[in-house]
């Protein structure tokens, strides 16, 4: 069912965790990795008298939607450029906590071993998410294979934004995204760009298989959003840091092989 | 009354046109039993379906009653049609309902309250002989089965005006006569009018008042039934008449003519006048010859034997010559000569 | 056992995603049977040749239900978020797909209908008229009873379709078992929960058939 | 020669089975046009669709020439069917199809080539009267324009054995006249087997030789066609008989009495013996009397005048009991009093 | 004019979509079509009281059928992507599209051909059956040109049901139509280009709504 028992109302929220003031909380997340970790960590939460509900989303439109109307209390699915889009596409009063995780891009080949050996015209095959492109892109641009725009904001760009490309790279970008790693093993002479976390159920290993990734301080942050008047929700702070906990960091480590990099703790 | 007015019915096709019915005039009166006849491909089963507009006329008008049928608008039509009863060629009995509902059909269309209906359903699968059979669905029926469930399905709301389309043509003469007065008494009782094709001349001759025979969608001869048997006009009334009649189709007469080689034949044909009973003793007194009765249908109508007979006539040359020209002369009998012996 | 084959299958998440598709399954099929035949009668009534013969009401009929057939299923959930909220009071959840999945289906339902409706013999509808019957009673007694096994196989086929469908109602937290197929299954690449779900979707694809067939067997007379 | 032994089908219903062939035996020779006749419900369609298998049969068994149907596996019955043509009772045209090329069918599944298949086509077309008519669909036809299309379609792959199912039923006589010309013409010149059914008494006399009676799925009574017509043995026999003999049927009895009220009438009963021609005007002559015939058929066998005549005898008392004693005493021609004038 | 109405709206990239949704559904129909008549003759035929009566070949094409009908569609492409690559070389891109769609089709159309199937009269089935023709015949003769007019109108559901499927064979880069409605319009939120494409949608399924009633009118001559 729909966010229930959403909204704003903080009152209960008790410094003190007391039992009988337990609150509920809805968070909407895509699949993997974030409802993965939500859901690990909902046994620390409710030790913290917080019920988390996990609204489960399959698209990058409506939990944001959903966000601002009220039903969903934060999601769990975006990087900060995205919100940021989104906040200036829709003008929706949005905000985020704090980040959790990265999920570093990478770009894979099974025939191309190194930067230097792509030869001209090779496929990029990338994620239909166009969210995703400015990102792709600017990691493109930062291993020297492409040239974008100045003009262009580096998170929006799009593959119309490439004014240089000497190798003639030839970008496709017309594939759902956890479909990647079949692509990448049927079609051997082309460059898959693969989110890391896809990339481990196809048994790459990011770091010993990508031709070239992102680094950890990506400012690609996946982060809890919430509306802007409930960054200082206390629910939602607890929510977060329990998300930056050790024992969350060391799961997703764990779990993810490094392939899904803990942030925030730190900051 | 119904009266029909310049009906003409086109069926239009891609290489050309077929005037099924074409600028047809008939009055039919209240209480008829009315027949009509006609080859195959005539017109017949249009001219009925025009009757109750299930095929929309090209031209031309029809009033049962006091109602120009067409003239009504959809709701007149249909409170008409409730009050003329339709027996199909093809029966056209609704699969997915028993004998006795595909029955009770034209009763709940009418709104028949539910025992009412039952106990007339019940009343009529008795008359069409098909009880035990009820709850039979028609893919389990024969060809007659079917028919009769038809013919009770037509009667069954007491129809003011009912049509018949080859009602009985799947019928044993059993059934069929069953069937017929049935008919006939439903006439008499409630004042049914019946317009009724068929190819039998037999259902013809046993039930109608009149008759109307069709060919290439006209009407080309009408009237009395026994009026049009006695003198049929048209060659197609002379070939449908013949039927019932019994007279030498012509295969029967060549027979004859090989097993009676060079003997003297003759057809009579009486022609219904009282006058002419007993001819054949009285010929037999007067003059000196056997009459020798081969072959032949006599029926009795009101006015008289009406008929043929083929007969050999044997005896002396005169005597033969004689008796033939009495016959000719003096009788209203018409001889016909099928072969003389020289 | 089970979790032993399958050990990233919940239980629990299985029978609740099975009762969500059921459920939506169902509703929607109530919902999609009753406009379906509304909307396919009125294309057969109102076609060349029809009862009630009418070119430009057969022209809306026809352009709404390709309309309604054409949309892909997301936009049409999109397109569809106003009139839901007003009818489900929700836009999220099974209740909230339920109107999207009737709209979706009943017009490919209704042009089953329609081919159904065509085969039946038109002897049979000349004989209910000749009798003077209302169009109202040809339909209820003649057009549905006599095309009834074509219109419960033809259900048959939406409510596999509707099947289907569901899946994609996901989106809008719908869930059932396709959703939680893809979520949970396919996007972890948890294959057992994929076959899983799928196994049992085929069962209830099964189910679903067998009771249409017997219906449809049951009720054809010919 | 066709020979069936104990058939037998067995229709399983919800309340009860129906027998509609019930351990039929019978032989059919080759060349031979066999009728069935009997009531609508007999089982008539039942057994001709035993015949070539489209019903399995329950229980017996079937030999068609030195095949033994029954026991044909799918292959062989197909290459057996071939050489069986069969009309339908309810025509089971394809729709799809063009009345040229519903005739050119089994042609088709017999693998002949085209241009032949046109050609006998043609032929089958003028043949049934249809030309003029070929590029129709079945939905534009009547429905004995239907009927023939399922004759010639029959007839196309020239079988060895036809069965029709009241081939004619749909017929206006003219067209069942040329139909049975044309069945006879093919069973002289090729020997074709048939096996008809009727309800059309004066189809079995045109052009049958055997015929049997069926009731409640058996066959009550078989023979050749004379012998059954002259001396009908089962009360369906006798109805059925009475139908192509024209002897009155009952109201029309009736109404003779009425109209010679207190008159002397009497039916004779013309049993074939051609000692008995000319026996009117020989009783004319020897006694007293006139003789009127009212109504009555006779038909010509190959042993003399078969028939009844209904007659008014009239004269003097004790001439006309003399007339009466010489016809029941002397000839082999049957009286029955019908009425007495005291 | 366009580009003011529409300012996200790109017109080659339209042009593109609708190019390859037109070559999508029409080389998945003619498979859609030969496959589809292949399983409903097959079910037809074994069905009980049918030509080749046959419960166990019979289930296991109805299984099949029912089986790959249940399966949603995205998971039906990734099940597929061996084949897929073994038979087109390529699990991406329209062509890779092909495989998905027509197993995805041809079971639904299948059915709808084991419906217009049963609505043959037995009596001409008997006809051809007592001509001694071999089922073969009876299939090529009797059974398809019988029904036609229900198959044809059947395939037009059913193409426009793949239009539907189109969409979702984006997720492997088929593009298309709805792909390109669901990444370029509704996920950037351009909901003008959500507009056009499914405006351009509603045309193609009109165009093929036309065209199959058209075809399916002139082959019926009851
Ligand atoms: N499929 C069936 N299921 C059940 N009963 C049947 C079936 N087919 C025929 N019957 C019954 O079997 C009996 C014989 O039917 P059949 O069709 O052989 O009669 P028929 O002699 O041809 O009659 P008609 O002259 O009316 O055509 C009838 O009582 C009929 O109701
Ligand atoms: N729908 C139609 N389209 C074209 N021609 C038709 C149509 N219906 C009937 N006809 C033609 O009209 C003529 C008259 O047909 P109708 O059915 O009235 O004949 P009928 O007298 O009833 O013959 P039958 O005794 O054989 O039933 C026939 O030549 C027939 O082919
Ligand atoms: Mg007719
Ligand atoms: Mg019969």
């Amino acid at each position: 069912g729909g966010g229930s028992n959403s909204g704003d109302s903080n009152e209960g929220t008790s410094e003190n965790n007391s039992e009988n003031t337990e609150e509920t909380i809805v968070v909407g997340a895509s699949s993997v990795p974030h409802s993965e970790i939500l859901e690990e960590a909902k046994p620390l939460l409710e030790e913290e008298g917080i019920i988390l509900e996990i609204e489960p989303y399959e698209d990058y439109v409506f939990p944001n939607d959903d966000l601002a109307s009220g039903d969903l209390d934060a999601n769990y699915f975006q990087h900060i450029p995205y919100l940021e889009n989104t906040i200036e596409d829709t003008g929706y009063d949005l905000d985020y906590i704090d980040g959790i995780h990265v999920e570093p891009m990478g770009v894979y080949s099974q025939s191309i071993t190194s930067i230097d050996e792509i030869p001209e015209g090779t496929e990029v095959i990338l994620s239909n998410s166009v969210a995703e492109h400015g990102r792709i892109l600017t990691l493109f641009e930062q291993n020297g294979l492409i040239t974008l725009d100045e003009d262009v904001k580096k998170s929006a760009a799009t593959l119309e934004d490439i004014v240089e490309n000497p190798k003639e790279l030839e970008f496709s970008a017309d594939v759902l995204p956890e479909i990647l790693p079949e692509i990448y093993l049927s079609e051997e002479d082309a460059l898959v760009v693969i989110n890391t976390n896809y990339a481990l159920g196809a048994d790459l290993n990011p770091l010993e298989d990508a031709l070239f990734i992102e680094g950890s301080e990506s400012e690609y942050v996946n982060v809890i959003a919430v509306r802007s008047e409930d960054t200082e929700n206390e629910a939602l702070q607890t929510l977060v840091d329990v998300l930056q906990s050790e024992e969350i960091q060391n799961f997703i480590l764990e779990k993810y092989e490094g392939a899904v990099v803990p942030v925030g703790g730190n900051n | 009354m119904i009266s029909i007015k310049g009906l003409r019915k086109v069926f239009q096709a891609k290489e050309d046109n077929i005037t099924a019915v074409d600028r047809l005039n008939l009055d039919i009166k209240d209480g008829e039993i009315f027949g009509v006849i006609g080859y195959s491909g005539a017109g017949k089963s249009t001219f009925v379906r025009l009757l109750n507009r299930l095929e929309e006329p090209s031209e031309g008008s029809i009033k049962i009653g006091d109602r120009e049928i067409t003239a009504l608008n959809k709701r007149d039509l249909r409170l008409a049609r409730q009050e003329i009863g339709m027996i199909f060629q093809h029966f056209n009995l609704l699969w997915s309902r028993t004998v006795k509902d595909n029955i009770a059909f034209p009763l709940e269309i009418a709104g028949v309250p539910k025992e009412e209906r039952e106990r007339r359903v019940l009343e009529l699968i008795q008359l069409v002989g098909l009880a035990g059979r009820e709850n039979a669905y028609p893919s389990q029926l024969s060809g007659g089965q079917k028919q009769r469930v038809g013919i009770a399905r037509a009667l069954a709301n007491n129809p003011k005006v009912l049509l018949c389309d080859e009602a009985t043509s799947a019928l044993d003469p059993e059934t069929t006569n069953a069937i017929l007065d049935l008919l006939v008494d439903i006439n008499k009782k409630l004042g049914l009018t019946i317009i009724l094709i068929t190819h039998e001349m037999h259902v013809i001759r046993k039930i109608c008042n009149q008759v109307a025979v069709m060919e290439n969608g006209k009407i080309v001869e009408q009237g009395e039934v026994l009026e049009v048997f006695l003198k049929p006009k048209q060659s197609v009334t002379k070939k449908f008449v013949e039927q019932v009649m019994g007279s030498g189709e012509d295969d029967d007469l060549e027979q004859l003519q090989s097993t009676y080689k060079g003997e003297d034949i003759f057809r009579l044909h009486f022609v219904g006048d009282s006058a002419n009973q007993a001819l054949i003793s009285k010929i037999a007194k007067q003059f000196n010859v056997d009459i020798n009765i081969l072959q032949g249908k006599i029926t009795q109508t009101q006015m008289g034997a009406y008929g043929n007979l083929i007969v050999q006539i044997n005896g002396d040359e005169r005597e033969k010559d004689n008796a033939v020209a009495f016959i000719t002369e003096e009788t209203s009998v018409e001889v016909e000569v099928i072969q003389r012996a020289n | 056992m089970l979790t032993n084959l399958f050990p990233n299958l919940k239980v629990e998440d299985l029978i609740e995603a099975t009762y969500e598709t059921f459920y939506m399954t169902i509703i929607a099929l109530a919902g999609t049977f009753i406009l379906g035949i509304l909307l396919g009668l009125l294309l057969y009534l109102t076609m060349k040749g029809g009862l009630w013969e009418n070119r430009v009401l057969n022209w809306i009929v026809a352009s709404f239900v390709n309309v309604f057939r054409a949309i892909p299923f997301i936009i049409l959930i999109l397109l569809l978020f106003p009139f839901t909220d007003f009818l489900v009071g929700t836009i999220r959840g099974p209740n909230a797909a339920l109107p999207a999945l009737i709209i979706g289906a009943a017009p490919f339902y209704g042009r089953l209908v329609e081919i159904a409706l065509k085969e039946i013999d038109k002897g049979v509808i000349e004989a209910a008229q000749a009798m003077g019957a209302k169009t109202r009673t040809i339909i209820f007694r003649v057009l549905l009873p006599e095309s009834m096994p074509a219109l419960i196989s033809g259900l048959t086929v939406t409510a596999i379709a509707l099947i289907g469908y569901t899946a994609m109602a996901g989106v809008i937290g719908a869930g059932g078992l396709g959703n939680y197929a893809h979520y949970f299954g396919f996007m972890r690449r948890d294959f057992d929960v994929v076959f899983v779900c799928t196994v049992v979707i085929v069962i209830i694809v099964f189910i679903f058939q067998f009771i249409g067939d017997i219906i449809s067997n049951k009720l054809d007379k010919r």
